[in-house]
């Protein structure tokens, strides 16, 4: 085989942390051969998405390039003026961003910016490359490959964004491509036709790619071989097969065993539940959300709440709670009616029902003190004070598994993404409620963290007996956490039942696709599927 | 398009709105203002019987509401009516004035908006370098005194030498070129104070923006930075842009009172100053009219403009 | 020539004043402070020295003047000398004394008017917000119209109605202020009403004055800090402004802005008397706008 | 921005008979153009920036108020009387005049005189422009002045003027300012009309802004109304008047704020006129209040001002220390005999004991309305009248509404009189009981004793004793206090000639410089 493409040899990378640098890359090398795909991976903070883009030359904003060497095809990255990087960059080496929504200017349509790389690098002029551009996206896959360009951004679904950008990396016909998680903001069924394209181009101009993601199944498809980081260090290097069969490393093995949890099998309840969601029928303004949604959820039980973006799951959590009256229907609590909305409700209606949010980040007011974070709801509905209060507080940092001595007078940017979603916890808690609703509470984070709340909660539950209705649109969380799952589309229930009977055959046609799109950690997973789609098809 | 008429159709309403309060309110308060036209008229020598007489003719004798509902319905036949105190009808008054201030707050912003928006630019190309601080803290002293004084130093420097006339004299017939030579002062004096607002917010509006991935996207697409800053930073950054450019439009035509007494421009300000003092109360009900109808159109104008510069807005899914 | 000359002179001595006072601030604090103290550019540093040293004079005008406010000492328009450094005004009084009183007066109303304009205009601005609905409608829509009506106009009308004692001038100026106040407290809190923790406070039944105060304010305090910063430079100017027309601070009180109309006409001979006010109104807004630049500098988060 | 009306000022001479006054014209005129630099020469365009006038400024001459109003209608209209730079009544649309008992006075109008129209002007004119300032519906401004007319009916060319009593002076009323001789259609004058017979036809007038006016060629006084063309603009701001004349943009510019008059002066191209005149500036206390009521508290409070230091300061020395005195060194009977009262704390503290009182507080109200200076004045009394045991409150009240809502309503306040150059008319207006402008409210027997009976006194001496005693009693007993005459302070760019001598009855010349003033 030919020289690499691209050489990375102990490469340093160091981050700025107030007046400190801290290094966040430590010591990486990395060879990648023309036409290879490279799967990095890890948690974040692994420092893959600055590897990613040091191999462009490029250092976020608040980010140095320390120490080791870039070489891409014999240039020195580092060494190499801004003006030969600038060139090489969008020509020789491109790159797709996780988020193609933001990642695209919501200013211009999207061939102006598929053409203006080769036009300002000089590849081609601006008539071929428009044409090329229709090229790329009929092979993309993308609807109306001749029209598409003409949108702009917010036009265009988050799916086909992501192709569009995919196909503008390709546009000068680049021999390295950096994809920085590309498919972590799209539904699982979306992801699918994603990857395929992502799969299919990639192959068919024979260019290297790095694909850095969090997601093991992932990245199972895509790369031949897996290089995976923890806090900028590599762990470990090999073949995909070789890697997903015979892990070397503890650290390694570790992620592969996140998914192994999965709660017990209870039995079918009995009794009143603590909330009935009877026959609601909710929107805003006149647009419909909700359509005749029912479910029960009793004691000591979790019920799962799926369905992909807009199908009505975070609404019907609104009506719980209060935050938007329903036009038809009613919510009962312990078999009573619930007043519809939550300003007519008694405080103690309102503490029996707690909400934990999706992004803790806006969850918790970012100017106070864990100690009123936390005791606020213990001191208004509990009436506790002063040494009571704070002795609560601290129980409850207790459960959450939080020092208390070396937590409670933090502010909740001082904090990680996983702790801060366990204050969220011991908020909801403080209040000793009966039900938690938790909202996509843990899509925002890593999956080794990801796990330990859900074990906390589960811990919780059987200490405590308390309700949970879990909105998720991530079918492994179902598996772990749920005892009996709703599905939704399109703001009605169109599944529910019992876990076990749900994860068997037969299912909805929607359920099917749901649950068939989950990607498996086998390297043939997405190819069976898509022959098996093909020939259903 | 339609949610664009719509939105300006809704707005106009708004507008309306906002100008029945503004004439209320103005109403309200000339009410509340000692003394009358009568008793302004007449002075010192003012008997009962002349102000008395005087009342009659102006009007003055009958209730609040009435005058109110008198002059509003008079006004929305388009009647502004005529200047209690010399009987010239309001609009001749208005007219010449109005065209008057509309040029000083053209020509003031036709030197301040390319300047600051060029200055702004720069600026957040050139972020934290020298030039940056310089522009800024230019900027900030040039707002940092009041501007009756920048005008006088002005006349100081610019018209004690013989090269620019210190008072404006200009009319319907004055030629255009004339006209931008006499009026060069006030219109740099406004220069200066406008200059520093908007070159900080188009800094600000565009350094704000450097941190959006499509950003970062641009300069992983190898573009030079001078290309980011106008091809993909200042497309996304003209709303506030255009905003702060309509409310210093606004503030050029409505708030120069100042600048038109020290070069005795014969603008609307000195106008509405006028009828105050002389309780001339059709007068300051059109010409506050005239400036909340400029403020509010001018806003529209900027959400339209802000509208259409935002394909979000402009092309709904 | 000798005007470029001295130009420069002050800007080098104010770059040697920040960067001692800087170096001065981070050797008497520690920690979070010191790193603050120490990470503030110069022209910051110089704005707050400017600022202590006006609050200085300020509150200590009866003991450094060296003669009283509104005595007459001497003939009109006597020169720079002892006993009167700065020479008298047109009355006959200290100008030195009268700059000195003048920083008392002139910043504590500025600063009265300021204060009075945010706590009204932030809290109806906070309040609009977070109960939203007609209520909100109705009260935007009264401001948009006061907006409507030139400010320096419209305090000119209203000073015209209630006469001109300080009380009724710190009064007009501030009502006529928080418009503006209220606009923007209004759209940062709008920013702030839809986050999750505002959502979870109502949900708790928290009280309306709670939420405001504890939960709202604490995260709009930034933007509207900075805008404190810049509205007592506008106050400052608009009283300037009115004194110029005739409305501003009573006689014989010493104030800034009165005193450069007094002598404003003496400018166009090239007499330096009306610049010593002028220049001490925009030295003081120029030090203002340096610390909040480096305000808003900070609380943008932006590292470059 | 109201101006206190004045009534005009006129010498006692030649009252009843016209004639006598315009021989003494022909006389006088003469010698006065002798003393002039040059003669005039015709041509150039006169710019005068004049600190008066605003954007609501009318038309009506019976709302003339204000000093642009004022020179505006002195360059296009004339009246019957015109007032000479000597005080003396001169003929004007009135060739002749005369009374034989003071009550019926015939007026004798002036043929081949025509309005700028063409229109010759007529008997008819004359009467309908005098009745638009009589008569119960009328708004003009002197309707009390006129109050006393009962009819006024033509007599071929002659007006006739009947009285409801004899008036020796009526012939200064037809000299006033507001009544120009206008053009009458159907026995009206149309106020909205610029039409005049003066010296200058209006070109064009937007009012707040500027007028533009070309010469009457038709005028029919061939030895007035030098300049080809006028404009009259309105500078309020007395920094931009001053840079107007100093950039060459304007000739005249009146109102000279006294704290650059000597720059100006030494600065060239440029010369000052300051002008001593009748006018004086006031501060009245209401004379029934407490503690005004009280002659010592009044007096007391003359011997705390210091009236030098107010001239030097006020008036950077142009004008003059007055003794309490409406009536000034011009005036023909003036008192110089009093004792002047310098400042003298102790005096003060003296009067303030005969009083009762230890120490006197009072609020003194200004504002720059007033006078020029006025809130300045105040500030520096408070502080001489301090180490008399006085303290005094200054209120600046808003410009705007002052003489609605300070003068004649507070107690103590600043104000001013254009002065009259007739003694009667002054006191009559200012310090009788009963007048409506005694802004004093001060009665006293024995002054309207001396008042009324001087009106028929013919004795020169005795009258002039008459008239001392009356000063002495303002003076010493009366509630004004009067520290200074101030005189008109205008200046001329180096190109305008004037003649030697200028009216010291009113600003610019007796508003008429458009009409005796050349460029050299």
């Amino acid at each position: 085989m030919a020289d690499p493409l691209l050489t990375i040899k102990d490469l340093r990378i160091e981050g700025r942390s107030g007046d400190d640098w801290l290094e966040i890359v430590k010591g990486v090398d990395l060879t990648l051969n023309r036409g290879e795909v490279l799967g990095l991976i890890g948690e974040s903070g692994a420092g893959k998405s600055t590897i990613g883009l040091a191999s462009m030359g490029f250092a976020r904003d608040g980010c140095r390039i320390s120490g080791g060497s870039i070489q891409f095809d014999g240039i020195d990255l580092r060494k190499a003026s801004e003006q030969q990087r600038r060139e090489l960059r969008g020509k020789r080496i491109a790159y797709v961003a996780q988020s193609a929504a933001a990642s695209f200017n919501p200013a211009h349509r999207l061939i102006e910016q598929y053409c203006e790389t080769p036009v300002v690098k000089g590849v081609m002029p601006r008539d071929q490359a428009a044409s090329d551009a229709v090229e790329l996206y009929r092979r993309m896959r993308l609807p109306n490959p001749e029209d598409i360009g003409f949108r702009y951004p917010h036009q265009v679904s988050g799916g086909q964004l992501q192709r569009a950008m995919t196909a503008m990396a390709m546009a000068c016909r680049p021999e390295l491509i950096i994809f920085d998680e590309p498919t972590t903001a799209l539904d699982v069924t979306t992801q699918i036709e994603v990857l395929h394209a992502i799969r299919d181009i990639v192959a068919q101009f024979g260019t290297a790619a790095i694909y850095i993601t969090h997601d093991l199944a992932v990245v199972a498809q895509m790369a031949d071989r897996i290089k995976i980081l923890l806090r900028g260090e590599e762990v470990e290097e090999a073949e995909t097969r070789t890697m997903l069969s015979s892990p070397r490393e503890d650290y390694t093995k570790s992620l592969w065993a996140v998914r192994s949890f999965a709660k017990a099998t209870q039995p079918a309840p009995t009794g009143t539940p603590v909330v009935s969601v009877r026959n609601v029928t909710a929107g805003y303004g006149k647009v419909r959300v909700l359509e005749n949604v029912s479910f029960d959820i009793h004691a000591g039980r979790t019920v799962a709440v799926v369905g992909e973006s807009g199908s009505g799951k975070s609404t019907t959590a609104r009506v719980i709670t209060g935050l938007l009256p329903p036009e038809r229907g009613e919510v009962l609590f312990d078999g009573k009616p619930l007043p519809p909305a939550y300003t007519a409700r008694t405080r103690d209606q309102l503490r029996q029902c707690q909400m934990i949010y999706q992004m803790a980040d806006t969850a918790l007011n970012p100017k106070l003190r864990l100690r009123e974070l936390i005791g606020r709801p213990a001191q208004m509905y509990l009436g506790l004070r002063g040494k009571a209060l704070t002795n609560r507080i601290r129980d409850l940092l207790d459960l959450i598994e939080l020092e208390p001595d070396k937590y409670i007078d933090r502010l909740p940017s001082e904090l990680s993404g996983g702790q801060k979603q366990r204050i969220g916890i011991a908020r909801a808690l403080a209040a000793e409620p009966r039900l938690i609703i938790c909202d996509e509470i843990t899509s925002a984070l890593d999956q080794i963290v990801q796990e330990g709340i859900l074990r906390l909660l589960d811990r919780l539950q059987s200490e405590m007996g308390l309700a949970y209705m879990f909105i998720t649109h991530d079918l492994a969380t179902v598996k772990a956490i749920a005892d009996e799952v709703v599905v939704m589309q399109q703001g009605r229930v169109i599944e529910q039942g019992l876990k076990d009977e749900m994860f068997q055959p037969p299912h909805e046609p929607y359920t099917e696709l749901l649950l068939s799109s989950v990607p498996d950690m086998d390297p043939d997973w997405l190819s069976r599927l898509l022959e098996q789609r093909a020939a259903a098809g | 398009m339609g949610h664009v008429w719509k939105m300006v159709g809704q707005r106009l309403a708004l507008g309306v709105l906002t100008l029945f309060i503004v004439s209320v309110v103005i109403f309200g308060a000339t009410e509340l203002l000692p003394g009358d036209l009568a008793r302004e008229l007449l002075g010192q020598s003012a008997t009962p019987e002349t102000l008395a007489a005087l009342r009659a003719q102006l009007g003055l004798d009958q209730p609040a509401p009435v005058r109110y509902w008198n002059w509003l319905s008079a006004f929305l036949q388009g009647d502004f009516g005529v200047s209690m105190a010399n009987r010239r009808p309001i609009s001749d008054l208005i007219s010449a004035r109005l065209g008057n201030t509309i040029f000083l707050a053209l020509y003031a912003a036709a030197l301040a908006v390319p300047i600051s928006l060029t200055l702004g630019i720069l600026a957040a190309l050139w972020r934290n370098s020298i030039f940056d601080r310089a522009a800024n803290v230019g900027a900030l002293s040039a707002i940092s005194f009041p501007e009756f004084f920048v005008a006088y130093i002005l006349v100081l420097w610019l018209a004690q030498t013989g090269l620019f006339p210190s008072m404006v004299r200009i009319n319907p017939t004055t030629e255009f070129g004339d006209k931008l030579y006499m009026a060069f002062l006030p219109a740099l004096t406004l220069t200066l104070v406008v200059t520093a607002h908007m070159m900080r917010m188009t800094r600000a509006a565009i350094i704000n923006l450097l941190a959006s991935p499509y950003i970062e996207m641009a300069r992983l697409k190898g573009l030079s930075p001078m290309r980011i800053i106008l091809r993909h930073a200042v497309p996304n950054a003209l709303a506030p842009i255009i905003n702060v450019v309509a409310l210093n439009l606004a503030y050029l035509i409505t708030g120069v009172v100042v600048v038109e007494v020290v070069f005795v421009y014969p603008g609307l300000g000195q106008l509405m100053v006028d009828a105050v003092s002389n309780r001339d109360i059709a007068v300051v009900q059109a010409v506050a009219l005239i400036f909340a109808a400029a403020y509010v159109l001018l806003n529209l104008l900027a959400d339209v403009l802000s509208t259409l510069s935002n394909p979000r807005l402009l092309h709904r899914r | 020539m000798t005007l470029i000359l001295y130009f420069a002179l002050f800007i080098v001595v104010s770059i040697g004043l920040g960067w001692g006072f800087r170096a001065l601030l981070t050797a008497v604090t520690s920690g979070e402070v010191k790193r603050a103290f120490r990470d503030m550019p110069i022209s910051a540093s110089f704005g707050l020295l400017v600022i202590l040293i006006y609050v200085l004079v300020a509150f200590l005008a009866p003991v450094l003047a060296p003669f009283p406010e509104r005595e007459v000492v001497g003939a009109r328009y006597m020169p720079w000398g002892a006993p009167h450094y700065l020479g008298t005004d047109s009355l006959g009084r200290d100008m030195l004394s009268r700059m000195i009183y003048g920083a008392r007066n002139t910043v504590g109303i500025a600063f009265a008017t300021t204060a009075l304009a945010f706590i009204v205009g932030s809290i109806l601005g906070l309040w609009a917000a977070t109960v939203g609905g007609w209520m909100d409608q109705g009260l935007s829509r009264f401001v948009d119209a006061l907006m409507a009506i030139p400010a320096l106009i419209f305090s000119l009308l209203l000073l015209t109605i209630f006469g001109t004692s300080v009380l009724t001038l710190i009064i007009i100026i501030a009502m006529v202020d928080a418009t503006r106040v209220f606009r923007l407290a209004r759209s940062v809190a709008q920013g702030v009403v839809v986050m999750d923790y505002i959502e979870a406070a109502r949900l708790r039944g928290e009280t309306m004055w709670r939420l405001i105060t504890r939960e709202i304010l604490p995260n709009a305090m930034a933007p509207l800090v900075a805008e404190f910063g810049l509205r007592f430079c506008f106050v400052f100017l608009a009283i300037s402004a009115l004194s110029f027309l005739g409305l501003g601070i009573k006689p014989p009180t010493a104030d800034w802005g009165s005193m450069v109309r007094e002598s404003a006409t003496l400018i166009t001979f090239g007499d330096v008397t009306p610049l010593l006010p002028a220049g001490a109104i925009a030295l003081l807004t120029v030090a203002v706008n340096f610390v909040v630049d480096w305000q808003l500098h900070r609380a943008s988060g932006l590292k470059e | 921005m109201t101006m206190k009306p004045h009534q005009s000022g006129l010498t006692r001479r030649g009252l009843l008979q016209g004639a006598t006054a315009m021989t003494a014209a022909g006389l006088i005129l003469p010698a006065s153009m002798t003393a002039a630099r040059a003669e005039p020469k015709k041509g150039g365009i006169l710019r005068v920036g004049i600190g008066h006038g605003s954007t609501t400024d009318g038309m009506d001459p019976g709302l003339w108020d204000n000093l642009y109003a004022q020179v505006f209608a002195a360059a296009r209209h004339n009246q019957l009387i015109e007032v000479d730079a000597n005080s003396q009544l001169t003929p004007e649309i009135a060739e002749s005049w005369e009374s034989a008992d003071g009550q019926t006075w015939v007026f004798k109008i002036r043929e081949g005189v025509s309005f700028h129209s063409g229109k010759p002007v007529t008997v008819e004119d004359v009467i309908a422009s005098l009745n638009h300032h009589r008569g119960e519906a009328t708004t003009s401004a002197i309707k009390p002045l006129m109050a006393p007319v009962t009819d006024i009916k033509a007599d071929g060319q002659n007006v006739v003027v009947t009285l409801d009593a004899p008036n020796a002076d009526f012939a200064y009323i037809m000299s006033d300012y507001h009544l120009a001789i206008m053009p009458a259609v159907d026995g009206k004058i149309d106020v909205q009309s610029t039409d005049g017979c003066g010296g200058y036809v209006v070109d064009s007038y937007e009012p707040g802004v500027q007028a533009t006016l070309s010469r009457n060629p038709n005028y029919w006084k061939s030895d007035r109304a030098h300049f080809d063309g006028l404009e009259l603009l309105p500078i309020l701001d007395s920094a931009a008047r001053l840079n107007a004349l100093m950039t060459g943009s304007v000739d005249v510019i009146d109102q000279v704020d006294p704290a650059t008059i000597d720059m100006l002066a030494a600065r060239g191209g440029n010369r000052i006129l300051s002008i001593p005149g009748t006018a004086h500036y006031t501060f009245p206390m209401d004379s029934r209040a407490a503690p005004y009521n009280d002659n010592n508290v009044r007096l007391a409070l003359k011997y705390a001002i210091d009236r030098q230091e107010l001239v030097d300061k006020i008036l950077a020395g142009h004008g003059q220390v007055s003794n309490d005195n409406p009536i000034g060194p011009a005036n023909r009977y003036f008192n110089p005999d009093m004792e002047a009262k310098t400042y003298d704390p102790d005096k003060a503290k003296f009067y303030l004991k005969e009083a009762g009182l230890d120490s006197l507080d009072v609020t003194l109200t200004a504002a720059d309305a007033a006078f020029s200076g006025a809130v300045d004045a105040a500030v520096l009394f408070s502080e001489t009248a301090r180490a008399a045991n006085i303290n005094i409150t200054v209120d600046r009240a808003p410009n705007d509404g002052y003489w609605d809502n300070v003068w004649m309503k507070q107690p103590f306040c600043a104000s001013y009189w254009g002065g009259r150059a007739v003694e009667d008319h002054m006191f009559t207006t200012a310090y009788a009981t009963g007048g409506a402008w005694n802004d004093t409210f001060w009665e006293n027997e024995r002054f309207m004793e001396l008042l009324v009976g001087a009106r028929s006194v013919v004795d020169e001496d005795k009258r002039r004793e008459m008239y001392h005693e009356m000063q002495h009693l303002v003076s010493f007993e009366g509630a004004a206090i009067i520290p200074m005459y101030n005189n008109y302070v205008m200046a001329v760019a180096d190109a305008v000639a004037t003649p030697e001598k200028i009216s010291t009855n009113w600003n610019l010349d007796g508003f008429r410089c458009t009409e005796r003033w050349w460029f050299a």
